[in-house]
């Protein structure tokens, strides 16, 4: 069978590699031309539970990570019981045959014996290698590049273990070539690509990167999942370029290093996920107050509270916005994939430092950590945007004034060591120069002036592009969302077009502030909106009533779990059907409290 | 000519009064409060030491001691309630040619800052610590603080505080500060002595100063009477000995209880900085680490 | 000349003892019978600065703080240059003459030499009981009143200093009576009170007393401007009840110990501002999470950050609605005036406790200090809801499941101590045992959940009455706002009335939930809204649109100081005229960000 | 028959297995993992106590270690990161009958709890903390801990570790701690003779126990070799005596350092009570002071 467009899960327990034969395969996979969407699930338990990955591979670009399975692979029980169900009519499930017997359901089965196989090569850790050899012969995947892969990833040159692994993807490969599937079930060839300068990549990885694109030289972080391998990646990097990464004791101190390295001139950042930003609330007021830049990357996970941590949500975008004791401006960014991780840091970095405020980045756990294929980044979008410097020579009129008050809002800053430049940052309501004020006047002048920034960034926002619009010119729906749902939104696009459904979509990537003339453009011309979102609330939605004073249609989901393609599609063939029957005139909103 | 304050390499050391330290705003102090001791011992430490204004950065939390800042001529941050040692550490780590100094009173460091101190300790990173400990929240109108006596009466504790006061010369030792002193406002001379020392001290320097609050909580004569200096014998390279000082309940003793003589953190991490940049740093080779 | 309404301001450096003069003459007033209405702005300064009290005193009820002065009372130089302007013409400006020589501007003048008159009696420190002494005779109130007064509040039965103040007193009287006021300049007199009753109390000391009312056992706090006085007068409270006050370490912990003795049954209650609400909001969302009652009060002032801590906003809204990692349902109550303090504090615990969610209590910096005089508490309207407690000997149906799926989304909750009903509150998404789960239905269940709470809540919220609503039932013009902004907003209407506009508003209490139904109506009833603010961005105006999908024409003040009466009153007029001249269509509305 | 467990007054204690304080909720963690043997002591100990699970309170806060309370038949709360203590404080002040259990890892009461520890020690409240102690970030996997040692190579310290660790025996003292204690998990026995001491002890109880985490850093081998139990004649009682032994850099010891007998916390917010409701309260009177 050949087809364009595959997706295959494995389940089972933690401990047996599962997360490994995924990300092998899936390497392999991409080695051979071809794009992958990973996705997995981590169990509650420290070890053991149910782990479960799941792997799209295509020889064109994907979006989403695919919606019903054309391939099962079960190393137990519960790796059966819990995903046979989407496995398609058409499907094949592998199961290890020394663990569980299915029951026949006219789908294609093919028992793999695989404790057997290990102990025969003696090598019972080898279990999953072996599997991946097996998904090697199952996709008709060249050999030698599945080869290569594990030489480079799954041992040193030499080494036993690495002698080990060949040993056991040679064992699966030629086991299901022996038993049935000479001629392979699957069968994927990726274009040919001249120097595949494709990257593998996480959402966190493109997002250190594209920190350090931006010259970020300082990072503070405390552990969290799912953000900790972003401290992790920079631990290694930061100290190559001369910077520094520091894990500190709480998030609280973690910021405030971040603020006081900024101080000084550093391009400096720290990330955690919701119950760290949650944490940092009153300290990025305070980078607001004494106008400090700061980039705080928010990984989103599953809440209230602990929640699900190693789940996806879209529940923190109203703290990301808003919280604050009083109005603080700040910018909120939000990248809509891995890739995009890359361009967003940056953009984030230079409206940080261009404009003196903090910025909220808010990724979710799904892009975070899901590898994924993409293009090799655009350097030329990695420009720099540097401070402005007060030029202390050149002003001979008196004493230097931190918080000057100018038409962009934005206040040439002195740095710790510049003669002349000195003057205390202030959290206090405070007059141009930093002294402590209370009047009135003073008060309203520095909102003003903080806010107004906000304002004057709105023609780099629009330079920068930070938004993705596509779809339909002509289409009565419209679709506006933010953040890792565009995949899925994608994708139900298109299967809408192909029933003959014209939509089009805005994902703006600024959150604060929004790009208003677009969104006002795109809803006049599409003027039914369906706001689909991660998150119980709609909180974006929310934000979208307030400022467009109209009805959106919304579609939430709060499991978890990112959308399927398919629940958007569903979604969009719904309000479709309604308008066609020319009933639609106003679909009622859930209530939102 | 460069010079050597702490971890810090100063290009050229200046000549300034004790004055020009003094920025153009007035402290906001109740008269005879006792940070005004303590910020004259500081203008002369620093007038002493030659530090240029604009290579120092003094960085405090919120209090009537978190003022401090804006009233001395070099760069300030002005930070929130209990953060300044996190705040110093970003400072001084982003650039350890700067002479850095954080200021704090008895609530912002011990209590909703006690989680920071022995982080900033154990690191040994080159910070001078100045707590400006009056026993009492001064700023919010006079509640106790983790350094007021049991038994204080006040509207928050109208039948007697109940909780046992810490220890913050114990606790410093504890936390492995390298350099720990006691002064007193009342006593200038030794206050700008400790101060100097405690700046040019690399790595971690810890100085509690008694500085009494005359609106909420007068204790001049009760610290004229208890305090006294250290004995003139007193090894100051001893832990051992610094505990047992520090531990003497009866007199409270004045003067530098203990100094380590070792590695800071910068030192550290410049070292650790040159292991990492032994290899040039390229991002695109990073970037194509990461191809299929 | 006789006046029904008289607005005095006092002026002078601190530590002159402005704000005795103003709280002990306001007192004098009081006990005449008459109404009074303080307010005061305290400096930057910890010592020294300027010192600004407000008294507005007449025989009815009093909404605001008086916009223009029948009298000025300068200590100093400083004390007539700042206020001097805000004078009627037919106002009378008293002064100390030892201190300044104010020039001619034709209004009455009156040179009192305080210093002059402390020395001849020998009492330096007396010059502002001298100046009560003045006031008294002033305003013409009885001088045996002013003595009670001056003997029940400023020293000890039989004292020295008792003796010497009551010097001060009649020499301040006698003085005005000798040089030029036998007949004094204004009169007022109290309505003849039967067994007086009413009270003389401050925001912060009736929500304290609601507290108690309400059954608060428990109370944690961290010392913070405005909100430390509960603290202070709790501390002396609590032990009498056979409850506690603990003074924390910082406001995380004192959320954290409330959430731990509510846990065990405790009414429990913390108070803040807003940074140090800013801190709470990991554990906020914990509350939420394992549905644990508290009641978290934020007496809002000036940020953001640090800002003006003595300075009034109503800037926390967002905060106190809705920061939270993801999605956090919680109860939001917002108390108008300083009485209603004592009610809504009521309210608070009650919704809390049946609805086992935490609750943010939104006072302000306004109310918490000013004095006022207030009619007495009715008790009857402080009954106290109880928790739902477990039934465990009638339940034999296997383990208890501390978080049950009802209707009504409450779940009976066991105790500590209570035999079979040991569970583990819980964090992380979990099952209705409490057992950790992460599975996608019981992450929407419990999420669900939580939120069916709010709606359920909605009849109580009726009953209790938690809106206030007046007017003109035909009036085009609404007004809908929250929070302190009651007392300006009702004399503007007053002051609209006798111009001849029609005007309407209402005024809920609770935020969160929104009394949705009584709203929509008055948007019906009244098409035109206004909705004034202490903010910047208009946070209640974007709750609003977000609802009602409509414009609102915002009234936004940023400078810690309350509205004046009149500038609510012109916002309304110029509203009016844009009505009347039939161009009103839309009024724009400036842009959020 | 009513027993005193510290400052709570338990109405009858009970006979029940260790294992009847196993919950329905089966651990979690990795096989080998030291805190079972942790959570096995504690069986034990509450076993031997006799205490009802109904008047037994577990608080945590989040950590491999937070996990500790749902696997016990008692009333439990898993908090947040960092904030056991001070939840533990808000159960115990609000009823001092249960008996109260604090449990956490180095992470989770070091680090980002760092600043609720000497508070919760220097009031002397009657809950027992239990550290489990495995020198590393266990559930965000394997990042160093302020316990870890100076130099441990990780993912978030690929160049060795900067930071010096803690000593949290010292902390505990210097805090005020009146009972203070190390175990180890290999040492089920005499860690289940502390837990006993812990609780039974009135006031503040700090029990440290190493507890190796096997997955990230497996210290099995380290701490049977540079463990030792405390010298037979060591004197609990002796601050400096503890002192003294907890500074012992090459043998780390096990048992009771230090134990001081005197009223706790609940002691004296029970006399304060006395004094305040000395005379009836009446809220009508109160408010009829306000009247004008
Ligand atoms: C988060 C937060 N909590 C509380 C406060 C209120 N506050 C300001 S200063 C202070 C303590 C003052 O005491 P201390 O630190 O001893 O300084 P002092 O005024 O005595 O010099 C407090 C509680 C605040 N500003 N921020
Ligand atoms: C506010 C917050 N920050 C960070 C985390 C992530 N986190 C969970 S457990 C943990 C530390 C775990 O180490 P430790 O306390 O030593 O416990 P262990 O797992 O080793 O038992 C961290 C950082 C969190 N849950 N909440
Ligand atoms: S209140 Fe106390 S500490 Fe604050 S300035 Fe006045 S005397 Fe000093
Ligand atoms: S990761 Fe370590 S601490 Fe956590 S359960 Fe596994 S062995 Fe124990
Ligand atoms: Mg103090
Ligand atoms: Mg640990």
């Amino acid at each position: 069978m050949t087809k364009d467009d595959l997706v295959i899960r494995i389940g089972g327990e933690s401990g047996e590699g599962i997360v490994t034969t995924g990300e092998v395969f899936a390497r392999i996979a991409a080695f051979t031309g071809l794009d992958i969407y990973t996705v997995r699930t981590i169990p509650a338990e420290i070890k053991g539970g149910h782990v479960m990955f799941q792997l799209r591979t295509a020889p064109h670009r994907i979006y989403s990570q695919g919606d019903e399975l054309n391939m099962l692979l079960a190393f137990n029980q519960e790796g059966y019981d819990k995903h046979h169900a989407l496995l398609r009519p058409d499907g094949l499930l592998v199961y290890n045959s020394n663990e569980l017997t299915p029951p026949d359901d006219g789908r294609m089965h093919f028992g793999l014996p695989l404790n057997e196989l290990a102990r025969q090569i003696d090598f019972m850790r080898g279990k999953n290698i072996i599997a991946i050899g097996a998904l090697v012969k199952f996709f008709d995947l060249p050999y030698e590049k599945a080869r290569q892969v594990v030489e480079t990833h799954l041992g040193r040159k030499g080494g036993e273990l690495l002698r080990q692994n060949l040993v056991a993807l040679e064992t699966g490969y030629k086991y299901v070539a022996e038993h049935g599937y000479e001629e392979p079930p699957f069968h994927l060839e990726g274009p040919a690509r001249e120097r595949d300068n494709r990257l593998v990549i996480s959402g966190n990885q493109a997002l250190s990167l594209g920190a350090l694109a931006a010259g970020c030289t300082f990072y503070a972080g405390y552990p969290i999942t799912p953000a900790s391998d972003i401290m992790e990646f920079l631990a290694a990097q930061l100290p190559k370029v001369g910077g520094t990464m520091i894990q500190a004791e709480d998030e609280i101190a973690a910021l405030a290093m971040a603020i006081g390295a900024s101080f000084t001139g550093a391009r400096a950042m720290t990330a955690t996920s919701g119950p760290g930003l949650a944490l940092m609330i009153e300290l990025l007021g305070h980078a607001t107050a004494t106008e400090t830049p700061v980039v705080v990357v928010d990984v989103q996970r599953a809440g209230p509270s602990t929640g699900m941590p190693t789940k996806v949500s879209q529940g923190d975008l109203r703290l990301a916005m808003y919280a604050a004791n009083d109005d603080a401006a700040r910018f909120c960014v939000a990248p809509v994939s891995v890739e995009d991780c890359f361009y967003q840091t940056i953009n984030a970095f230079n409206l940080a430092e261009k404009y003196q405020l903090p910025v909220v980045l808010l990724s979710d756990q799904d892009m975070s950590v899901r590898m994924e294929t993409i293009p090799p980044f655009d350097m030329s979008r990695a420009l720099i945007e540097p401070r402005l410097l007060a030029n202390l020579d050149g002003n001979g009129r008196g004493k230097y004034e931190r918080y000057a008050l100018t038409e962009s809002g934005i206040s040439p800053m002195s740095l710790p060591g510049m003669r002349g430049g000195q003057y205390t940052a202030e959290g206090l309501t405070h007059v141009p120069s930093g002294a402590p004020d209370y009047t009135p006047e003073w008060h309203r002048a520095m909102m003003e002036k903080r806010f107004q920034k906000l304002r004057s960034a709105r023609p780099d926002i629009q330079r920068w592009r930070m938004l993705e619009e596509w779809g339909d010119e002509d289409a009565e729906l419209g679709i506006i969302g933010w953040g890792s749902t565009i995949g899925p939104v994608r994708e139900a696009m298109e299967m809408a077009r192909a029933h003959g459904i014209k939509s089009a979509a805005i994902y703006p990537k600024c959150i604060t502030p929004l790009p208003d003339e677009e969104l006002r453009l795109f809803i006049a011309k599409h003027p039914t909106v369906l706001v689909p979102e991660l998150n119980y609330t709609g909180q974006f939605a929310h934000v979208l009533r307030a400022r467009y004073k109209q009805d959106f249609i919304r579609l939430n989901k709060y499991e978890g779990v990112p959308f399927l393609a398919s629940e958007v599609f569903e979604k969009i063939k719904e309000i479709h059907m309604t308008m066609e029957r020319s009933l639609f005139m106003s679909i009622p909103i859930k209530e939102m409290v | 000519m460069a010079i050597q304050i702490g971890s810090a390499m100063i290009s050229a050391p200046v000549k300034l009064a004790p004055n020009e330290y003094k920025s153009e705003i007035k402290p906001i102090w109740c008269p005879g409060c006792g940070d005004f001791g303590v910020l004259s011992s500081f203008y002369k430490a620093v007038s002493e030491l030659g530090i240029p204004p604009e290579q120092m950065v003094v960085v405090s939390g919120i209090g009537c001691s978190g003022r401090f800042p804006a009233f001395v001529e070099a760069y300030g941050f002005h930070g929130v309630h209990g953060r300044a040692l996190p705040l110093a550490t970003g400072v001084k780590l982003a650039n350890p040619d700067l002479v850095v100094c954080a200021v704090g009173g008895d609530g912002d460091i011990f209590s909703i800052g006690a989680g920071h101190l022995p982080h900033a300790a154990r690191r040994n990173i080159d910070i001078t610590v100045i707590v400006l400990d009056n026993e009492i929240y001064g700023l919010t109108k006079g509640q106790p603080s983790p350094t007021s006596p049991f038994g204080m009466e006040r509207k928050a504790s109208p039948y007697g505080s109940i909780d046992r006061p810490i220890n913050p010369i114990m606790l410093a030792l504890t936390y492995g500060a390298t350099f720990v002193a006691r002064g007193f406002s009342s006593r200038p001379k030794e206050t700008t002595e400790l101060i100097k020392q405690g700046i040019m001290h690399k790595g971690f320097s810890f100085i509690q100063v008694y500085s009494p609050c005359v609106t909420f909580f007068d204790t001049y004569a009760h610290f004229k009477e208890v305090t006294a200096p250290l004995p003139a014998d007193h090894d100051r390279s001893s832990l051992k000995a610094a505990m047992e000082q520090a531990m003497d309940a009866r007199t409270l003793k004045l003067g530098v209880f203990y100094e380590e003589i070792g590695p800071s953190y910068e030192d550290s991490v410049r070292e650790l900085r040159e292991r990492a940049m032994a290899k040039p740093f390229d991002l695109q080779k990073l970037m194509a680490a990461f191809r299929v």
